[in-house]
């Protein structure tokens, strides 16, 4: 009871889902010093910049997925609200319209999505499987559809390039104290968005609503309002990704973001967060996007080849959430199967 | 006739952080009906399960008629002659009644499923316990009790010797409870053992030979049930003696509170109108599926309603969702923990505060810390739930526990009206004297306190007045000092005649 | 070739390796206007993505839609034949762009593909001496192992290497993404390339960026195709030089071979290579 | 209750799943009617040949991820068993190997992802999602890998011609009875599986699992075995389809089967399948998966753009459902939502 005497490291490793985030910090150390000793390049400043960059779009992602997935949902659509923020921005920004404003439409096309996500989910109870994918296919669609389905030219040539890049060095190119943009950007999206998770009533709620959909309403949790916000809240982080993939390209690409929504599980889930919902915290999602970035800039700088990359990251989210299974097993009361 | 069928030693098991069971000793003769007793968390269902194949035990002897068997399985445990009725309904909702009473042992004719003689045979079981379900029918359209019933008809096909029953009442209506009754006088005289789990004490004279008692995990005592009083029985359940079993507190009848007004709400809800008074509790008496917990969870928001008016301290107040409901001070504390009542993946803390948030948080939604602990504190106190700290599994606490939970996740905030519903379902004699002394305090502080229960005794003990329902209506009001079971069960089966015909 | 006439009535299917590439709209439109001026009908049904399998159904549809002649490029070369076969054998004409399978066709339009990452490659080289590098890793960043003009571009580029004391490292594959490929090309640079070689559009572009967020204009961007942001980096100086290939010719010269194969000309399964020309912040200038 | 002396039509209305997946064929016929009178070619008898043979590699995908889905689980690893079934045939084909050993190790691959699935899931207790989203990574990087991590030579440069041929005609480009070979090959297993899943003991498990495991377990139902059983069969329809693309192209193509996961998902939930396990029968996933062709075939054959494309499919597959949801509603007395 006198839980104010406690240690404080005890006190920290008690947080629920802390286990999992750690378990995932120290995979990633492990794994980055072994790329290291095989290539030496590897820890060298600059692609300790570049690190820094690229995994921050994991990070955007891993939060995204991580919200929904807390709440027992899932969002397939992530990748292409990627793509369609970029595309949209990039035509707009290419037609002339200044950055700001191309910004806030990409952004608003992408809540559309979420809105639409999370009436379907939470409102209209579709699996959130299938609801996603049918957006997914939409709003890739629509990707495709904004530039007469082609990609952008330059957004140089429609806002000039001093605007341009103005945009690009906001997003993805300038440097803050030394380190990439981007990273900032990232970070102040995940210390407000592991600071309403964790301390706030939304982030109860949604905690609640993975656990058990009935009890949380029960409670006078709004279901159906919670579930748009993290739809919502995916979208956000997606659009700002697809900001980040125009700014780095200078032009919009309607393949940006393929596949990422499978990233962001696999941050998430790396990282602890578990998709049958009601647990898992950002930190762990921190880890995992970091894991998940060092794998993919490692084999890279290792020059491994695309098949034994695939299958090195397949065995490692695998054995990573196999792990967390074996450690937590008998908790929850889950009867063991003989 | 009358040997030993089931012999069970030093049985051991343990959870993570649980000793569940410690060296236990059990058996159980043919011919007799044994009843397993103990409060929540006892382990009697973990034992169960382990002679029933479910679980493996740590250590320990076991033999089955005479043979000694070291791991089972569900289905070793079937071909040995054990049927188990597990406490939680278990039924695959997609499938047909005859699919479930045949499933893991589906006959098979020309090498294909042979559906025609499942079906006559699942007809010819049910007919014998003489349950009106057609074979055909999808379960998960059943209510609960005819799942429970076709719970009970999937084990005695099983042509079992022994039968054991974990709590196979708790869902059950009066007529079915007799018919079930019947059915284990006939398997005892043909000399199955049968092994009978209940927290429904009164049930146990009618139909119990011997009782084996257990208290944390540990064996204390068995017997014959002639040669023990109930209040032994109790008391080595408990560990210590229960004075009262319905305590009662008497306050004066105050203003009237809440109100409802012609609440029409789906079919088991018509036209319901009563209303709450400071200083009483209101019982609401009835069947299983008499309609009570549609009631509530209409009145509460969580089911829609078609017409009516509700009012609290006079004034017209209009929910559409818990959410209304809460804000108001209007609470309810839901009959099914598991599925409605907890969110068993979260800590108690969590669980706790969930439906405190609007007065723990800040204007920004932000939670207060301290007020949170000091919340948990007070409920962890007053309401006595044994846990070692608030950061412990919601899921990981004993039934009665659990129970306290989701009652202190309202005791918390100011309420006008609090409304249980089947509070002390499946909870040991202990902690449903808390509870009641719970529903107690309520009633002195002035709050309205509405208690939907399906047994008499404690609805009549605890209960000021008592609403009787059937059918989704009100058939009849008494006050809990001049009621008699027979007047309450009259009104609830006075189920109007067209009911019968479709 | 002007003497080309039509009827009017030929139905041609024009069928690329994907329907969103820069590349292929630019055929289709060299084709479109070749097609207005003749009066036919060119109906663009390509697959979403490059993908052998949807390009077979492609011309399945074509096919069964009636349809007298497929203008195609084959995504992999064996892969399309046993459909084209089946086509050819139904009587419809078979026509190349861009790259060709292992049917019989009346006519190529294409790119030699490896000797234009032979051109590539040399250009590299000639840059670097230049500016008196001689030796030094060479990054290359591929689409897929699965596109065959790619892979041919890359083999091409890599036979230039021959002989000299450069170190042309693991290739990596980008999917023809910008920004993976930007990501490849940085993590190249890290490693301290002199060189990177971009196999198509997507792979320059991201070649490209990489060298301007590394600042080190130093490093030579050589890549494949023609596109606004390509050559905005040739014109800022990232990008060294860029091949550029001629889809609107194939397109045009397509159609009429079409049109020709259709009313019964013999064109003897003529191939013409429609060249690349290299594009460098001097030529692009003109 | 007389049951014998009902009215057949009332009778086959009256099996779970039945009603979904005659809506499902009433959509079909809507949709291909729609595009016949757009362009009539749609309905040329060779079209109509096109659009048989076309179907069945997804209605072998749509079984694979119909008895997966039955279970509550999900297999996102099937197209990619797709393509390491294609590049192994082929890469042993183009090595000089038999068509007929070349199939079989092909088929072994495929068994051995199948198994690993099912352990992971059923034994282990994986999140379906997860573990099979790990086999996807491994098995494309076995695709990639098995010849160097470039697309096979056509394969009759090692078999020959003859043989080749042979191979081709026997999965695509033969006719029998005037109809391609790929469809008779796909109506077979649709027949067998349909029986199975329909009228043995291993098809009652596969319901019972999903609809709920631990009743199924506590009847002594062996969840593991069941579980493993519909990952294997999900393996051998992928290695069919993976085969299929193989004779088509003549060649082995790492890429093959890319996205056929979720297309199987597509082909299941239209006609009437239930992610969430316990419902589904494998007409509705005939009807589905022949949906799912039309409009493939149908946009391309009235000159749909991509971007419109996606979006009309991604449309289908939501209404789709949320009629399913919407139509259903109010069964199993699930208490209605507001
Ligand atoms: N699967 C499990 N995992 C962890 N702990 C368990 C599990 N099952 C039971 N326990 C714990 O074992 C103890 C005995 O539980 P059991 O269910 O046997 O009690 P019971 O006597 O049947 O109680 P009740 O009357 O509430 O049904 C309890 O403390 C319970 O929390
Ligand atoms: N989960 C459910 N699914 C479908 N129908 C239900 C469900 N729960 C209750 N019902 C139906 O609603 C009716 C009344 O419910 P219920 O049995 O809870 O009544 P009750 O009067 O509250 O009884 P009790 O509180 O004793 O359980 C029953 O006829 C039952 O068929
Ligand atoms: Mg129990
Ligand atoms: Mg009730």
């Amino acid at each position: 009871m006198n839980s104010k005497q406690q240690n404080p490291l005890k006190k920290i490793l008690a947080i629920r889902g802390m286990g999992a985030a750690l378990t995932a910090f120290v995979g990633l150390v492990i794994i980055y010093i072994a790329f290291g000793l095989i290539n030496p390049a590897v820890f060298s400043g600059q692609n300790i910049l570049n690190l820094l960059r690229s995994m921050s779009k994991y990070l955007l992602i891993g939060i995204a997925q991580s919200y929904v997935l807390i709440t027992g949902n899932i969002d397939l659509s992530i990748g292409s609200m990627v793509g369609m923020s970029a595309m949209i921005a990039a035509t707009l920004m290419t037609g002339g319209m200044s950055p700001i404003l191309a910004i806030l439409i990409a952004l608003l096309s992408c809540l559309v999505i979420g809105i639409i996500n999370g009436y379907l989910v939470g409102k209209f109870k579709l699996p959130p499987f299938i609801a996603t994918l049918g957006t997914m296919f939409v709003a890739r669609g629509i990707a495709y559809m904004v530039n007469g389905n082609r990609n952008t030219d330059a957004i140089a040539t429609g806002v000039g390039k001093e605007t341009a890049d103005k945009f690009q060095n906001f997003f993805y190119y300038g440097k803050t104290i030394g380190v990439y943009n981007t990273f900032w950007l990232a970070i102040i999206v995940f210390i407000i968005f592991f600071f309403v998770l964790s301390k706030t009533r939304t982030g109860r709620h949604i905690y609640a609503i993975g656990s058990n959909v009935d009890a949380a309403k029960l409670s006078g949790v709004n279901v159906v309002a919670t579930t748009i916000k993290t739809y919502l809240i995916s979208a956000v982080c997606s659009c700002l990704v697809g900001l980040i993939l125009c700014a780095q390209a200078g032009m919009g690409n309607m393949e940006a973001g393929n596949m990422y929504e499978m990233y962001g599980v696999a941050a998430g889930v790396i990282g602890g967060v578990s998709p049958l919902g009601g647990t898992g915290i950002l930190l762990g999602t921190l880890a995992g996007s970091a894991v998940w970035q060092t794998l993919e800039n490692g084999l890279n700088m290792i020059g491994a080849q695309v098949g034994i990359q695939r299958v090195v990251i397949g065995v490692i989210v695998v054995v990573a959430v196999l792990l967390d299974v074996v450690v937590r097993s008998g908790q929850f009361g889950k009867r063991k199967n003989k | 006739m009358n040997e030993v069928i089931v012999s069970m030693n030093n049985i051991s098991k343990t959870f993570p952080g649980v000793k569940a069971l410690d060296n236990v000793h059990f058996e159980l003769h043919s011919g007799e009906v044994m009843a397993l007793l103990g409060e929540n968390g006892a382990g009697k269902s973990t034992l169960m399960k382990i002679l029933s194949g479910v679980y493996t035990r740590d250590g320990g002897t076991m033999e089955i008629f005479g043979k000694s068997y070291d791991d089972l399985t569900p289905k070793q445990a079937q071909e040995a002659g054990v049927a188990i009725i597990h406490q939680e309904l278990n039924m695959c909702k997609h499938l047909s009644v005859a699919e479930n009473m045949f499933l893991g042992r589906e006959m098979i004719g020309k090498g294909v499923l042979d559906n025609r003689k499942m079906r006559q045979e699942a007809k010819k079981v049910l007919n014998e316990l003489k349950i009106n379900i057609n074979p055909d029918q999808t379960v998960g359209d059943l209510p609960v009790s005819k799942q429970q019933m076709v719970e009970i008809a999937k084990a005695l096909s099983i042509h079992a010797r022994i039968l054991i029953m974990d709590e196979p009442t708790s869902a059950l209506t009066a007529r079915e409870i007799e018919d079930l009754f019947r059915i284990i006088r006939d398997l005892k005289a043909q000399g199955c053992g049968i092994v009978y789990i209940s927290h429904r004490l009164e049930e146990l004279a009618q139909i119990v030979d011997r009782v084996t008692i257990m208290r944390d995990g540990q064996y204390i005592t068995d017997g014959n049930f002639k040669d023990m009083t109930m209040d032994q029985i109790i008391t080595n359940m408990v560990g210590r003696e229960i004075k009262e079993k319905f305590p009662r507190v008497t306050c004066t009848k105050g203003k009237k509170v809440f109100e409802v007004k012609n609440l029409n709400a789906g079919r088991m809800v018509r036209d319901i109108n009563f209303s709450l008074y400071e200083g009483e509790i209101v019982g609401f008496a009835g069947l299983m599926g008499a309609g009570r917990t549609e009631t509530t969870r209409a009145i509460f928001g969580v089911d829609p309603k078609e017409s009516g008016e509700i009012y609290l301290d006079g004034q017209k107040i209009e929910i559409h969702n818990p959410m209304d409901a809460i804000k108001n001070g209007v609470v309810l504390a839901p009959e099914d923990r598991k599925k409605d009542g907890l969110c068993t993946k979260l800590s108690i803390r969590q669980n706790l505060a969930l439906p405190n948030l609007d007065v723990i948080c800040n204007k920004l939604g932000v939670i207060r810390k301290p007020k949170e602990d000091e919340l948990c504190e007070e409920a962890v106190r007053n309401l006595r739930i044994k846990t070692p700290n608030v950061e412990i599994d919601s899921g990981n606490l004993s039934g009665g526990n659990q129970q306290k939970v989701v009652v202190g996740k309202w005791l918390a905030r100011n309420s006008r009206v609090v409304i249980f519903d089947e509070p002390t379902r499946g909870i040991d004699v202990g902690a449903k004297v808390e509870i009641y002394n719970l529903m107690n305090d309520l009633k002195k502080q002035g709050i309205a306190v509405m208690f939907v229960s399906s047994e008499m005794p404690e609805v009549m003990g605890i209960a000021d007045r008592i609403i009787v329902m059937c059918d989704g209506r009100i058939t009849g009001e008494l006050m809990a000092n001049e009621a008699t079971q027979n007047q309450i069960l009259t009104m609830a089966t006075a189920f109007e005649k067209k009911k019968n015909v479709g | 070739a002007d003497e080309v006439k039509a009827t009017g009535d030929e139905k041609i299917a024009l069928i690329t390796m994907d329907s969103i590439d820069q590349h292929w709209i630019s055929l289709n439109e060299g084709a479109q206007e070749e097609a207005k001026e003749l009066g036919v009908t060119v109906d663009f049904m390509s697959p979403n993505t490059k993908d052998d399998a949807q390009q077979i159904e492609c011309v399945n549809n074509a096919v069964a839609g009636g349809y007298d002649a497929i203008m195609v490029a084959a995504n992999g070369p064996d892969a399309i034949s046993s459909a084209l076969q089946e086509a050819s054998d139904a009587g419809v004409k078979i026509v190349y762009v861009d790259s060709p399978a292992n049917v019989d066709a009346a006519a190529t339009f294409s790119t030699d593909n490896k000797a234009a990452g032979k051109t590539a490659g040399e250009e590299m080289i000639k840059t670097l001496k230049d500016a008196g590098v001689t030796s030094g890793k060479i990054g290359i960043i591929n689409v897929n192992a699965a596109t065959d003009s790619c892979v041919n571009r890359e083999e091409g580029f890599r036979s230039a290497f021959d002989g000299t004391d450069f170190e042309l490292m693991e290739t990596q594959y980008g999917e023809g993404d910008a920004a993976k490929s930007q990501s490849i090309a940085e993590n190249y640079i890290t490693q301290g390339v002199v060189g990177i070689f971009g196999c198509n559009e997507g792979s320059t572009t991201g070649a490209g960026n990489a060298i301007k967020a590394s600042g080190n204009d130093a490093i030579v961007g050589v890549g494949f195709d023609k596109s606004d942001a390509i050559l905005n980096l040739i014109d800022d100086g990232y990008l060294h030089a860029t091949m550029a290939q001629n889809p609107d010719v194939m397109g045009k010269e397509g159609v009429k071979a079409a049109v020709q194969a259709i009313n019964g000309e013999d064109l003897g399964g003529e191939v013409t290579d429609t060249g690349v020309s290299v594009l460098t912040k001097d030529s692009a200038a003109e």
